[in-house]
């Protein structure tokens, strides 16, 4: 690691409680500036919401912390290791799990085969493992599927366990989504609009499991458009316009503060 | 039963095994994972030449009637085990130049000039394989064994190629049945996710290309070994197409359903022109197999996507119901 | 609401629209009068672009009816709208990029007499100084703004009574934002064309606007005439999502 | 250098032929998104009419025009009556290469059992030989290279300044914005297959002419250097298409000279799998770039 990069590992260590820490994040499309230099960081434990008008580049940061976009400049640490720059498959071992924000299942999988892919890899998936470890992963599968099964439980997915994952009903997708991220365990859950899509029936119930979520102790960070769901569940809220930070704080405040307005007027 | 029914009835067995290992390798790729490989012949081609190359001795014994490279006159399973390194080999250099440098459009493209550029060095280097007239005289392992009817050798060949299937059957259904084939399954619906869930797309299709190539070459190597002969009319690139035909036919992604589409796709219809009363013209013959061959694709794509048997729906519910309540039991018992 | 008050400008009657099935705008109503200006203005994902699409054939059209100098142009096939006078401006994908600006403009007059399209390619280019300079470039090589100009110019082209504007400043500079807000869509109204704005910069968009229309989560919260919106306070509450 | 300068010459027919078909190959996939193979089997087809009207007494001229014609009416009509069906189906692009294989196997053996694996030529003379400095071409390439360059410019100039062209190319690079200048899309659609269908006539009889004997397959092997050509100039791009023709073209004839002539097309084929290597997108292409091709 760099200089720069133990500089900034002494720094998280000092605060302490900080599980993501971005710092001066960039990514350009042409001339665009779709993420101008962004810092912040995502306290260890919180529901970190991270809202802005459209365009202001929310969702260019939640892909690059998951690896699924390179950035141009700036460290992305997750608990004082660098992530910057790690494809989505190794950004996600290291437990930054996300959800898109089109609900992204595997249509022609089963809700429980959705769910069992968010195992994290494990001894089955080896070529010479799945032929001639049989037992043992099928011990390891047993106990995964109780997971499983527990988790369809509470999202009320239990009657579809067997259905194709692409034969339900947008809501019961990001459900489905959702469970698969859960079952990841994931040390930094990214979301990216969670009630998209979802039918007005079933966005309480999504904004119930990620409350529960925070309950729990897992670290979200959450992109969002609905400011009510986000003042009903987010600390701290950071606040996004034009590729750039405008302000992080609690959502009372930053819905007075006079820049924010602005930003959500005026764009 | 006469020496001709049952050299029939061999000949038949031998294709059908032979085409079923070949479908499972193109199945893996395309059926389970989404890999569309327009170059498959080319990896039974190679399988047949290694093999042919691994058993002929030197080219030099053969008195100069035909040129190739190596040349080796290695015992039984070698030539066999040779084909399927190199097919495998082979599958490596070009996935890893295909899979990971281009998009996928451009992946269907290319494999189809890589399958159609190989046709032509063939033909055309004639120290490499003997050029367009192709190999002759590689031996089958069976006849080399001395003291037995020419009958039980055939009949022994047909055992070894019996047994090589289900052997692959095992595997596949090994690999497809387990959490590694459900990640292939994944890659195949959806890659963002899969890679956001922590499993690289590209690895996963390198290996099932490796994989599929390996079996490719391993049918290719009974082939020529059964046949005798092996030359580059055998494996035009159109011929990877009866493999997809009968991948759709019998059902992406499910494993006997590709089976049953390997041997109703790429021996069935040819027996069954056999007996058409069109006369015996070999062109008509061929012709006609083709036009069924396309046709039936067509529709099949139209009318059952999914295929004769399609893919199995795996289901957990029942298991994890009854095996829930066992095991919250046990738990509660051990703590 | 009444079709015969609107004359030549398009009517929403209880409009519902969605994506696959699934309703994000219902029961949307308004008018937009000749020569004027009406905006959507409203948070984000609350539906103001899907109520065009829905329209332009990009978004399903679930429920209700539209209509265009009374007659009704609901579910026709989007390649009739224009001959019907109604011409939009996407949000993004919004110039032919391969094009040059010219060829832009021309293919805009796909449906005018061939004779005419050169006259009203210059009348436009007149209209659009900024793109007289430029019209052999590629439209893919403009800057945002040029390119906006462009896609405003080239809606224009057959001369539509009314137009749709899909958030044209999106990811504008302010500067181009002044140019294409307060400079050039005043102008087109004044020529009497009635313009149906989506924008979420939304101060800009009711200084230009003859009547603002609130959308939150899929229906008009309030519709009132520009003048008195005078709260701001109040609507920024909207926006940020306080009850 | 004398072995090169005629290899050129060579190279020049050969270029002429593929542009003339490359251009038609391209042009309908970057309108319709439809990778064809059939495209070859409408080349055969087409080629087998001028052969029937040629041996039934017409000039070979004529009879290029009439498989023109009927080129152009196969490709609608493989279009309207198997592939649109199929995309309404849901068919993705994938499915839809396969889907374009059966038709072309269909096609070409069906042409095979009606009539026979045997070689047919056309009755035409190649004409005087004419000389420039160190190559020799026959009237009858002259004529083809001439026919090449003015439907290739004739394709180039419809599509840059008719009204019908700018539709044409505003549909490819953006179907919703055409259908929001009032473009009739299916018209269009329907107009490409049959321009392409019209250069994959005109391309098959020029080929035919100049391999001298052909079978009832000979189009779809020809397919794939016809592709190389396109993929090479960069899909989608009908200028793109004429330059990797020349490029093909010269290579193979060059190489065929100083080489192996059985290796000629192994070359190109290098040069195309270089330069996919390079640059995804092709040589010349604009329009790639700016289109995701795959959905």
């Amino acid at each position: 690691m760099s200089e720069q990069g133990d500089a900034l590992l002494t720094h998280v260590s000092e605060q302490g409680d900080a599980l993501l820490a971005v710092d001066g994040l960039a990514k350009h499309y042409g001339g665009v500036r779709a993420v101008d230099g962004v810092s912040f960081e995502v306290p260890r434990g919180s529901l970190t919401g991270l809202i802005g008008p459209n365009g202001a580049g929310k969702t260019t940061v939640l892909g690059m912390v998951a690896g699924a976009i390179k950035p141009d400049h700036g460290s992305i640490l997750l608990d004082g290791r660098s992530i910057a720059g790690l494809p989505p498959y190794r950004a996600a071992h290291r437990g930054v799990i996300r959800t898109f924000q089109a609900a992204s299942v595997f249509p022609r999988l089963t809700v429980m085969e959705n769910l069992l892919l968010g195992v994290p890899p494990w001894s089955g998936e080896g070529i010479s493992a799945s032929l001639f470890l049989r037992r043992k992963w099928h011990r390891e599968e047993r106990a995964q599927l109780m997971h499983a099964r527990e988790l369809l439980d509470r999202l009320d997915l239990t009657q579809h366990a067997d259905s194709f994952a692409g034969e339900l009903s947008g809501g019961q997708k990001r459900l489905v989504e959702l469970g698969r991220a859960m079952m990841t365990k994931p040390s930094l859950l990214l979301l990216d609009e969670p009630m998209a899509g979802v039918s007005r029936t079933l966005v309480p119930v999504i904004e119930g499991l990620i409350g529960e979520l925070r309950e729990e102790g897992m670290t979200v960070l959450l992109v969002e458009h609905e400011l009510g769901v986000v003042e009903r569940l987010c600390s701290p809220v950071i606040v996004m316009a034009q590729g750039r930070v405008l302000i992080q704080g609690e959502m009372a405040e930053c819905r007075a503060h006079p820049e924010v307005r602005r930003a959500y007027l005026v764009g | 039963m006469s020496a001709a029914t049952q050299y029939y009835i061999a000949t038949i067995v031998v294709y059908i095994c032979v085409n079923v290992i070949g479908a499972w390798g193109l199945d893996l790729q395309f059926g389970v994972t989404g890999v569309l490989n327009f170059a498959f012949i080319l990896f039974q081609a190679a399988g047949a030449y290694t093999a042919a190359m691994l058993s002929l001795g030197p080219a030099s014994a053969s008195g100069g009637f035909q040129h190739y490279l190596v040349g080796f006159k290695l015992p039984f399973p070698l030539p066999l085990i040779g084909a399927m390194l190199v097919g495998g080999a082979l599958s490596a250099v070009i996935g890893l130049i295909t899979l990971r440098r281009l998009r996928s459009d451009y992946q269907a493209m290319v494999m189809l000039v890589i399958s159609v550029v190989a046709t032509v060095v063939a033909e055309s280097v004639v120290g490499l394989a003997n050029g367009s007239a192709g190999l002759s005289l590689i031996p089958n392992p069976a006849k080399s064994l001395t003291g037995l009817t020419l009958q039980t050798q055939n009949w022994l060949f047909v055992g070894l190629c019996v047994a090589l299937m289900l052997i692959v059957g095992v595997l596949m259904y090994g690999l497809v049945y387990s959490p590694y084939g459900r990640v292939l399954r994944g890659v195949r619906e959806n890659e963002a996710a899969v890679e956001a869930m922590g499993r690289s797309a590209t690895r996963a299709r390198l290996q099932v290309f490796i994989i599929g190539g390996a079996l490719a070459a391993l049918s290719g190597a009974l082939l020529a070994q059964f046949i005798g002969a092996w030359a580059p009319s055998e494996w035009l690139y159109p011929e990877t197409f009866v493999f997809f035909t009968a991948v759709i036919v019998g059902g992406r992604g499910s494993i006997s359903g590709v089976a049953i589409g390997a041997a109703l796709v790429a021996v069935g219809i040819q027996q069954a022109v056999q007996y058409m009363p069109i006369g015996s013209d070999p062109t008509l013959l061929a012709a006609l197999e083709w036009i069924i061959t396309g046709l039936l694709t067509l529709i099949f794509l139209w009318l059952r996507p999914q295929g004769l048997l399609p893919e199995r729906r795996r289901r957990y519910l029942r298991r994890v119901k009854t095996g829930f309540a066992a095991t919250k039991l046990q738990e509660s018992a051990g703590t | 609401m009444s079709v015969s008050d609107a004359g030549e400008a398009p009517v929403f009657d209880s409009v519902s629209a969605g994506y696959g099935g699934h309703e994000v705008v219902h029961d949307v109503s308004l008018a937009v009068g000749q020569g004027q200006i009406a905006c959507i203005v409203g948070p984000n994902g609350a539906g103001k672009s899907t109520l065009l699409r829905a329209i332009t054939g990009d978004a399903q059209f679930l429920g209700g009816r539209v209509w265009l100098g009374g007659e009704e142009i609901s579910r026709i096939p989007s390649n009739r709208l224009i001959k019907r006078g109604l011409a939009w401006v996407p949000q993004v994908d919004d110039v032919f990029t391969t094009l040059t600006v010219r060829e832009n403009l021309e293919l805009g007059g796909f449906l005018l007499p061939r004779k005419g399209v050169a006259a009203r390619v210059d009348e436009l280019l007149d209209t659009f100084p900024l793109l007289a300079g430029m019209t052999s470039r590629v439209a893919g090589r403009l800057s945002g703004g040029e390119r906006k100009l462009l896609a405003i110019a080239r809606a224009l082209m057959p001369a539509p009574s009314a137009l749709l504007l899909d958030e044209p400043t999106a990811g504008l500079s302010p500067e181009m934002t002044g140019l294409v807000l307060q400079n050039q869509i005043p102008r087109l109204s004044a020529s009497g064309v009635a313009i149906l704005l989506v924008e979420q910069r939304a101060l800009e968009a009711i200084a230009v606007s003859s009547r603002v229309h609130v959308m939150v989560s899929g229906v008009i919260r309030a519709s009132r005439e520009a003048h008195e919106v005078t709260d701001w306070d109040e609507l920024a509450r909207v926006f940020l999502g306080e009850q | 250098m004398a072995v090169f300068i005629s290899a050129v010459g060579f190279g020049v027919v050969t270029a002429a032929i593929l542009a003339i078909s490359a251009v038609g190959f391209t042009l309908q996939f970057s309108v319709t998104n439809v990778f064809n193979l059939a495209f070859g089997s409408v080349m055969t087809l087409s080629g087998f009419v001028a052969y029937w009207l040629n041996h039934a007494g017409l000039n070979i001229w004529v009879a290029m025009a009439a498989a023109a014609v009927s080129g152009g009416l196969i490709s609608l009509a493989i279009n309207e009556a198997i592939y649109t069906p199929f995309i309404r189906h849901g068919l993705n692009l994938f499915g839809m290469v396969i889907v374009t294989i059966s038709v072309a196997v269909i096609f070409d053996h069906g042409l095979q059992a009606a009539v026979g694996p045997t070689f047919f030529s056309y009755t035409a003379p190649a004409g005087k030989a004419f000389r420039f400095a160190d190559f020799v071409l026959t009237r009858q390439e002259l004529i083809i290279v001439g026919i090449a360059v003015l439907l290739t410019i004739l394709v180039q100039v419809a599509l840059q300044y008719t009204r019908v062209g700018k539709a044409m190319r505003g549909l490819a690079i953006n179907a919703s914005l055409a259908r929001a200048c009032g473009v009739p899309t299916r018209g269009v659609i329907a107009l490409a297959w049959f321009v392409s269908g019209v250069l994959a006539g005109v391309g098959g009889v020029a080929l035919f002419l100049d391999i001298s004997t052909f079978t009832a397959t000979t189009g779809s092997e020809f397919l794939i250097v016809i592709i190389a050509a396109a993929v090479l100039g960069g899909i989608g791009s009908p200028r793109g298409a004429v330059l990797g023709a020349l490029v093909v073209g010269i290579v193979t004839e060059v190489g065929a000279a100083y080489w192996n002539a059985e290796l000629k097309d192994v070359l190109a084929f290098g040069v195309l799998i270089a330069v996919l290597l390079v640059r995804p997108q092709g040589l010349f292409s604009r329009l790639a770039t700016e289109r995701a091709i795959a959905r």
